[in-house]
């Protein structure tokens, strides 16, 4: 079993090491800063670089057809790229692919279907090409570092669609699961308008904004902000709670933050009690402010 | 040269038992996913910009018709069913699916994943039949010149991607791509005699899995606390009764004053740039 | 499906023949309910009453299996067929809410005296339980046999009792813990020595007990993952003894737990000082190697921690023992998307397991319901709404109030401060014990939907209280904190707890907290200075600070903190006086050590006292004098006597409702 | 523009009728339809009484998509914790030409629709008439859909368009439509396997059982239901709308509170909730129907209120067929005189005046009204528990109270006087002679 890691700029995909640890630790890395990225495998023992440039699905299936063929069972992250990638390559080898899969094994892999509602068991009677859903399995890191090895392979060509540019990811629109920094207010804002306010200060921040359950009830922010026992549950490293007393639907849904500001009126609740940093004030009017600092920042 | 759209027949919500993992699905409940009425209406603008015209193919039972019916009132010049009435691999399908189109469709757009299967490989698979460009899980697309596009495809974490492709091409469209076309009342009357070819199917190899089931998540793999150390350090770990937490700060402070302290701590910490 | 926004919670699961319809588990726990070693009504009535609030599996306390076995007076002992009766009561009860509900069964072996059977204790190896402290008698294989019949037989009586499985406690208090754990076993036959003859004892029980209850009942092991004591089970070994028991073919599921009874109970029933789901590592290392569903255990409380830890595979249903008691509807509750209305659990152990080791029943701080499902019926509103005014919206006040409102009295609640909670508040502004707020939160959340009218700010007195043509006054105006004799007045920097969580005193540099009432206000504040940087000692007139500490487990915790923090404690320390001597304040407080009768001077800058507190009784007298005819006045909590929470809602509920 | 003799809007069972009959008739007719198919907006069934079908489909019980031919049917009061039934079987019902079924709405509606398609109408989905198109001298000439190119022309439209149709209001032919004159009717749907449907309500094979209740809706006006299908069953409430409004207390609590009620909750337990659904009901009866007709345009169906709402009796897949068909046959006989003005089109009404459909309404008009009322809805259901209560109580040693004294304790507690109930019994006799 292998590995086959799809990079762009030296960054690993989504489920690049559930991949390479589902592999047993051997993968190839291939795109363009693939020792970069292959450095920060953490379930790797050996790794082949591939050094591919930028994405290229139909090209690339064709200069790795000769390597990966000597391996049974080819596991891709379910990520984007790896998505995309997996169908070429099973197409190149004529192997069956099992798309879609939270376990794999030498003999076939469990697949999600519907949504995530129902699991089919599928065993393969050959070799097979198989994603592997990101987040399925969670890893358990390596304290040895891989082996890393280029590999050498002979260029092919397709007829690929041309990579113009990358965007940077805006906070504003992306996931709230997987935000880094969110800023998120509760009752204690007062209202709709406050709520506008904080996307700016979000976004001057460079974070991405929540609530809590009752702010998104009473309608001051759509139902998919709202962090919490019945909404989004998030992971992020700074959690900045303006009003947010803390209660504690909302606080299991926070996942365990570095850092943490709190800001409330009142002094004991519970947030304040979680926070690094707790500040007693109103925090309508900090807002305020803050939105006139980051927005005069970035005037100047 | 012309456009294809490839639309998929699905239960939105299919019944399935909790205890066994089957599944009832019912026509009543089946049609196109909004991915799906967004690949077409991306054909149909496709086509229009190059001055050709919209093939709607599906590889579904007879009751798929019906959405075949309503792409061709909503605009789509022929439409095609491969005779398929079991789920499929997504091999399979696509090599029924690229036999079905004739060769001088040279565009084809697909939804980006279907709701039943929902790997979104159908696509990709195409793309390796026709040797062809491909384009997946677009959010934005746009003629920009005969047989070219521009298109803005969704990556990991937020990221995105700004790519061209030429024909051959296979494209594949989230649901926001697209607000798909309301069909005329004269489309909607002439769809309702119009013929829609048939084909039959001919790879037999339809691989049932070896057993299914309700959906179970796989145990993530969480580490014991502590680890291997001894009882006592376990039982630290566990509890974090000496975790090296900063001491709290707990400040009364003016708005004006918050805000600069705020900041600052955010500038400590690495959270500010600038 | 649409009922619900939870995936995985509310999906049914087939534990062997029986359907569990939710996620759902009240795992066993000890209530004390028992009679003469028989189940009771009140069992029934308790298991009923979460099976009526939505649990989708009940599992019983634990029978035991033999007469060797009766660690502490209150056991239900199985193996007498008396108990069938009772049996029956109990599943009956709890089958008319359509809930499975199994018996789990159990011999603790070691970890027992023999003070109640007259017997002595049976285990694998003579070695002594490090809590009761009595060495046990090594069992031969004769005895082994009268154990295995033992479970069997125990078995027998809870199929003819009605339950739907069976559930062997091989966990934290048992023999086959004993067997399995190589600290407690070191025979050299074919039950000691490598894992598999460790294990021969659970392997054939579990055969035994099937034969016994056939294969219309479900069957479950409960194994410790990790029993945190030296050359103990580790979770290594745990996950092998799932392998065997999966292996063995007879296992519909299994449970989990960690610790052991009488050596590492504070982390079994581990208290708000542990994080939320401390142990899911333990479900999720068993669950990644059998097929069986596992059930994870450990501080879940609310629905969303135990929806996620099913999305993460780390358990296949979730222990929620604690939650269910504080709210016996906290699976409806959750299921009808009202999570929020939740009575959460604090996990201050004080009523619950606190009660146990006090050989009391099982009961809540927050829910005055628990431990009398039995004699109470249910709440009828009354056909005469009163007018009800309770002073003071600390725990006592908003428990009357919110027992009054629910009997559809009109309620007004005046507080002199801008917000509820009095000293609950107060108390949970320290970090480590902010869940313990949940409790005068849960109240004012309560009380506001049952339509009690706040009015904060509005200090009392007589006549504005009598203005407001109450037919029933509640006073609940709570304690002041009273200065010791030995205090000097102008001591500015002897000052009390509460001074200190209300952030009127700041104390820095060397802080003496005195503790005299031996709970949480000394070791709290203690640990919240020492945070902020003071350098603490903590000193008493008792043989150890937080004397109190031990029965809600929070002892181990403090002693662990204190060490890290340098936090210096001090005994047998009576305060006799304080002297200023320095300008700022600081000074020495000089002690009398009563062992030796030696005095002991103590220089610091601050001293911070945790000292009985002295009633806030003027408005009740004031009111009982100035009160016409037909007004009834009546008290609760503090104000009566300072005492801890639980008396508040004691009294709150007692009074509130009866108006 | 698309040309039609006849545009019917809406293909419920009154529009699918009305198109059926035109069709069968020669016209050429289109049947508009919002929901992507017929049926689609309540996935799940009711009671169907077949018997109008028989002469527009004789033998139609061997082709229509029954769920369960109902052969018991069950008239209750409920009180908090008492019940009283009236429980009725047959099994001539369960024999051909049978009486009611349970059926699946999108079943029954798709195939009566379809029975339309067969005959030669044009079922067009997924669109929403807009409006109504008038003619150069202000009659009613087709309608305007929400498609581009949407108009469709035709001398004559039958509005089939549900509760509070919007083009009978459009076109001015409602008068009242005080909110008394709706309930609204709210539905769950709960999966149990089929053999523990047979076992609890006592049925096998395919028969089936309708409970109608009353007493189960507290300060609401109104009445409970619940009936089977093959692996499911439908329970739910009708509650005036103008109560509704008024309480605190929701229609699916007021669901959850029949399904608590003890005799009502082992029938239902451990359903698996499939759907929950709500729609209006015009249940004014024959005195708060709308005008049925004007120049070009006929109403049928719930849109002119046709829903026997009676008390015992809830039926209105019955009446909607019998308008519908009666609108078919008049739009027929418009058509062939080339004559779409109001006067032609008013023999609409008077088909249906000579008919069962407006016979039944007229002479139950004074039906709604009564069941609804307070003393219906609560004092009775608690009087007559009260009473079998007392009788049925063994009090020994006590000796049996008499009749009179359980009857006149009870009537007591129910805070009635016997002068009303005299007076509802007179007025009951009057309703339903």
């Amino acid at each position: 079993m292998i590995a086959l890691i799809p990079v762009r700029e030296g960054a690993l995909p989504l489920g690049a090491d559930e991949a390479v640890a589902e592999a047993g630790g051997e993968a190839i890395v291939a795109g363009d800063g693939t020792e970069v990225a292959a450095r920060h495998l953490r379930t790797a023992v050996r790794v082949g670089l591939a050094e591919l440039g930028t994405f290229a699905p139909g090209a690339w299936a064709a200069a790795l057809t000769a390597e990966l063929a000597a391996h049974d069972v080819i596991i891709l992250p379910g990520s984007a790229d790896g998505r995309d990638l997996a169908p070429r390559v099973s197409f190149a080898l004529e192997r069956p692919l099992l798309a879609g899969a939270t376990r794999i094994g030498p003999e076939g892999a469990t697949l999600v279907r519907r949504g995530g509602l129902v699991e089919e068991i599928h065993r393969s009677a050959g070799p097979f090409v198989a994603t592997l859903e990101p987040g399925c399995r969670g890893i358990e890191p390596l304290t040895r570092d891989a082996e890393i090895r280029p590999l050498s392979l002979a260029p092919a060509g397709a007829h690929d669609a041309e990579h113009l540019a990358m965007m940077a990811p805006d906070p504003s629109t992306i996931d709230l699961g997987e935000a880094a920094r969110i800023i998120a207010g509760g009752a204690g804002l007062g209202g709709p308008a406050a709520f506008a306010l904080l996307r700016e200060v979000a976004a001057g921040l460079g974070a991405s904004y929540g609530a809590s359950r009752v702010a998104a009830d009473l309608g001051w922010v759509p139902q998919d902000r709202f962090i919490g026992t019945t909404g989004v549950t998030v992971d992020p490293r700074l959690y900045v709670a303006l009003g947010i007393s803390g209660a504690v639907q909302h606080v299991t849904g926070l996942g365990t933050p570095e850092h943490v500001i709190a800001v409330n009126l009142d002094a004991s609740a519970p947030m304040m009690g979680m926070a690094d940093l707790a500040i007693v004030t109103d925090a309508r009017a900090l807002l305020k402010v803050l939105a006139d600092r980051l927005g005069a920042t970035d005037d100047g | 040269m012309s456009v294809a759209a490839c639309m998929r027949w699905v239960d939105h919500r299919p019944d399935v038992d909790p205890l066994t993992g089957d599944i009832a699905t019912d026509p009543r409940r089946s049609g196109p996913s909004d991915a799906d009425l967004a690949a077409l209406e991306t054909a149909l603008r496709l086509a229009d910009s190059w001055n050709t015209e919209v093939v709607v193919v599906t590889a579904g039972p007879p009751e798929a018709e019906a959405m075949l019916r309503d792409a061709l009132a909503a605009g789509a010049a022929r439409a095609v069913r491969v005779d398929v009435t079991t789920s499929a691999p997504s091999e399979v399908l696509a090599e029924e699916i690229d036999r079905a189109l004739d060769a001088s469709v040279d565009t084809i757009v697909c939804g980006a994943w279907s709701l039943d299967r929902g790997s979104g490989a159908v696509p990709a698979f195409l793309a390796a039949r026709r040797a062809a460009a491909q384009a997946l899980g677009l959010i934005t697309v746009s003629a920009v010149g005969a047989g070219r596009i521009e298109a803005i495809r969704r990556l990991d974490g937020g990221r995105r991607e700004r790519l061209a492709a030429e024909v051959p091409m296979v494209l594949s469209v989230e649901a926001a791509a697209a607000r798909p076309r309301r069909a005329s009342m004269e489309g909607v009357l002439q769809a309702k005699t119009a013929a829609i070819e048939i084909c039959a199917v001919r790879a037999a190899l339809i691989h049932p899995p070896a057993a299914t089931g309700p959906y179970r998540p796989r145990a993530r793999f969480l580490a014991a606390p502590g680890g291997e150390q001894d009882a006592r350090s376990r039982i630290l770990a566990l509890s974090g009764a000496t975790s090296n937490r900063t001491p709290p700060q707990r400040l009364e402070l003016e708005p004006e004053e918050a805000a600069e302290r705020i900041l600052a701590q955010l500038r400590e910490w690495g959270e500010l740039e600038g | 499906m649409s009922t619900s926004r939870y995936r995985y919670l509310f999906s049914p699961l087939r534990l062997g023949p029986v359907v569990v319809h939710n996620r759902i588990v009240f795992s066993a726990h000890l209530t004390n309910y028992a009679e003469d070693g028989l189940p009771t009504e009140q069992h029934a009535a308790y298991y009923a009453a979460r099976a009526a609030g939505g649990a989708g599996l009940i599992i019983t306390e634990e029978h035991s299996t033999h007469p060797t076995d009766w660690p502490y007076e209150k056991l239900i002992h199985g193996f007498h067929p008396e108990v069938i009766h009772g049996y029956r009561r109990i599943t009956d009860a709890v089958h008319k809410h359509g809930t499975p509900i199994f018996a789990q069964i159990n011999h603790n072996g070691g970890q027992a005296s023999s003070m109640f059977s007259r017997l002595p204790v049976w285990a694998p190896s003579p070695l002594a339980d490090p809590l009761f402290r009595e060495v046990p008698k090594a069992v031969d294989r004769h005895e082994i046999a009268q154990i295995v019949a033992g479970y069997a037989k125990v078995a027998e009586h809870c199929r003819s009792g009605g339950f739907d499985g069976i559930e062997l406690q091989c966990s934290h208090s048992s023999i086959v813990r004993g067997f399995l754990s190589p600290a407690t076993n070191i025979r050299t036959d074919d039950y000691g020595g490598s894992l598999a003859n460790r294990a021969r004892l659970l392997l054939e029980l579990v055969a035994a007990v099937r034969e016994a209850i056939g294969h219309q009942m479900a069957l479950g092991v409960r194994l410790c993952g990790d029993e945190l004591i030296e050359h103990g089970t580790t979770i290594d070994e745990a996950v092998e003894v799932a392998r065997m028991v999966e292996a063995q073919g007879l296992t519909d599921y299994i449970n989990t737990s960690i610790g052991v009874a009488t050596a590492s109970l504070f982390m079994i029933e581990a208290s708000m000082q542990v994080p939320p789901g401390y142990a899911m590592f333990i479900p999720a290392a068993l669950r990644a190697a059998v097929q069986l569903p596992v059930v994870g255990v450990g501080r879940f409380k609310d629905p969303i921690q135990a929806e996620r830890a099913l999305a993460e595979g780390h358990a296949d249903h979730i222990g929620v023992v604690r939650g269910q008691i504080a709210d016996a509807d906290f699976a409806a509750k959750t299921r009808a998307g009202m999570a929020d209305d939740i009575r959460l659990c604090l996990s201050c152990n004080q009523e619950c397991v606190g009660r146990m080791g006090l050989n009391r029943w099982l009961g809540c701080i927050e829910n005055p319901l628990t431990g009398r499902e039995s004699l109470t019926d249910p709440v009828r509103v009354s056909a005469k709404p009163r007018r009800v005014v309770v002073v003071g919206a600390g725990a006592a006040g908003m428990q009357a109030a919110l027992a009054a409102a629910q009997r559809g009295h009109r309620v007004t609640v005046l507080e002199r401060d801008s917000q509820s909670g009095g000293q609950v508040r107060l108390a949970a502004t320290v970090p480590s014990r902010a869940e313990f707020g949940d409790l005068v939160r849960n109240q004012f959340r309560f009380c506001t939907e049952a339509g009690v009218e706040f009015r904060f700010e509005t200090p009392a007195d007589a006549e504005s209280v009598l203005r407001l043509q109450p037919d029933l006054v509640v006073v609940a105006t709570g304690a002041e904190p009273a200065r010791p004799y030995w205090a000097p007045p102008d001591a500015t920097r002897v000052v009390d707890v509460r001074d200190v969580l209300e952030g009127r005193a700041v104390p820095t540099g060397r802080v003496i907290v005195i503790d005299e009432v031996g709970f949480h206000q000394a070791t709290s504040v203690a640990e919240l200075l020492a945070d902020r940087g003071c350098t603490v000692t903590v000193a008493t007139p008792g043989m150890v600070v937080g004397q109190d500490l031990g029965i809600t487990l929070d002892m181990e915790h403090w002693q662990v903190k204190a060490a890290a923090r340098g936090i210096e404690q001090r005994t047998d320390l009576v305060p006799m006086g304080f002297s200023v001597s320095d300008s700022d304040g600081s000074g020495v407080l000089t002690f009398l050590h009563h062992p030796t009768g030696t005095n002991e001077e103590l220089a610091c800058d601050w001293v911070v006292l945790a000292c009985p507190q002295q009633p806030v009784e003027w408005l009740y007298h004031e009111l009982r004098g100035a009160a016409p005819a037909g007004v009834r006045v009546e008290r609760a909590g503090d104000c009566i006597a300072p005492r801890r929470a639980h008396a508040a809602v004691i009294e709150g509920e007692r009074v509130g409702s009866a108006p | 523009m698309a040309d039609f003799d006849v545009v019917v809007v809406g293909a419920g069972p009154a529009g699918a009728a009305a198109a059926l009959v035109a069709a069968r008739g020669g016209a050429r007719v289109a049947l508009v339809e919002r929901g992507p198919f017929p049926g689609s907006k309540n996935m799940y069934g009711g009671v169907v009484y077949g018997r109008i079908l028989d002469e527009l489909l004789p033998r139609w019980w061997e082709e229509i998509p029954v769920q369960r031919w109902v052969t018991r049917r069950v008239t209750m009061m409920l009180t908090d914790h008492q019940s009283l039934a009236l429980d009725f079987r047959t099994t001539a019902w369960g024999e051909a030409p049978y009486n009611g079924c349970t059926t699946l709405r999108p079943e029954f509606d798709a195939w009566l629709a379809g029975k339309a398609e067969d005959a030669g109408a044009t079922l067009i989905c997924s669109t929403t008439a807009v409006g109504l198109r008038r003619d150069g001298t202000g009659r009613v000439a087709g309608v305007r859909t929400d498609r581009p190119g949407g108009d469709l022309a035709a001398p004559v439209v039958i509005a089939c368009d549900g509760a509070n149709s919007f083009l009978a209001k459009e076109a001015g032919l409602y008068h009242h439509s005080e909110p008394e004159h709706f309930t609204l009717g709210a539905k769950e749907v709960l999966a149990l396997p089929r053999d523990v449907i047979e076992e609890r309500f006592g049925l096998t094979g395919n028969d089936g059982a309708d409970f109608e209740i009353i007493g189960c809706t507290g300060d609401v006006a109104g009445g409970g239901f619940l009936y089977t299908n093959l692996d499911t069953v439908s329970v739910g409430v009708v509650l005036r709308i103008s109560d509704l409004a008024r309480s605190s207390t929701r229609p699916e609590e007021f669901i959850a509170g029949l399904k608590a009620h003890p005799s009502i909750a082992p029938l239902v337990a451990d359903g698996e909730l499939k759907e929950y659904s709500a729609h209006l009901i015009p249940e004014g009866g024959y005195d708060a129907m709308p005008e049925l007709s004007t120049d070009g345009l006929l109403v049928a169906g719930d849109a002119a209120a046709m829903c026997l709402a009676a008390g015992i009796w809830l039926e209105g897949v019955n009446y909607a067929i019998g308008s519908g068909a009666a609108a078919g046959e008049t739009a027929l006989d418009a058509i062939r005189r080339g004559d779409n003005s109001a006067e032609t089109m008013a023999g609409y009404r008077q088909r249906l005046e000579r008919s069962w459909v407006l016979q039944d309404h007229k002479r139950l008009r004074g039906a709604p009204p009564l069941v609804l009322s307070p003393r219906v809805q609560h004092h009775m259901p608690q009087l007559a528990c009260d009473i079998l209560e007392g009788l049925f109580t063994v009090q020994n040693p006590e000796p049996k109270p008499g009749m009179a004294r359980i009857s006149w304790r009870a009537l007591r507690r129910s805070g009635m006087r016997l002068r009303d109930l005299a007076k509802d019994t007179i007025s009951v006799l009057r309703t339903y002679r």
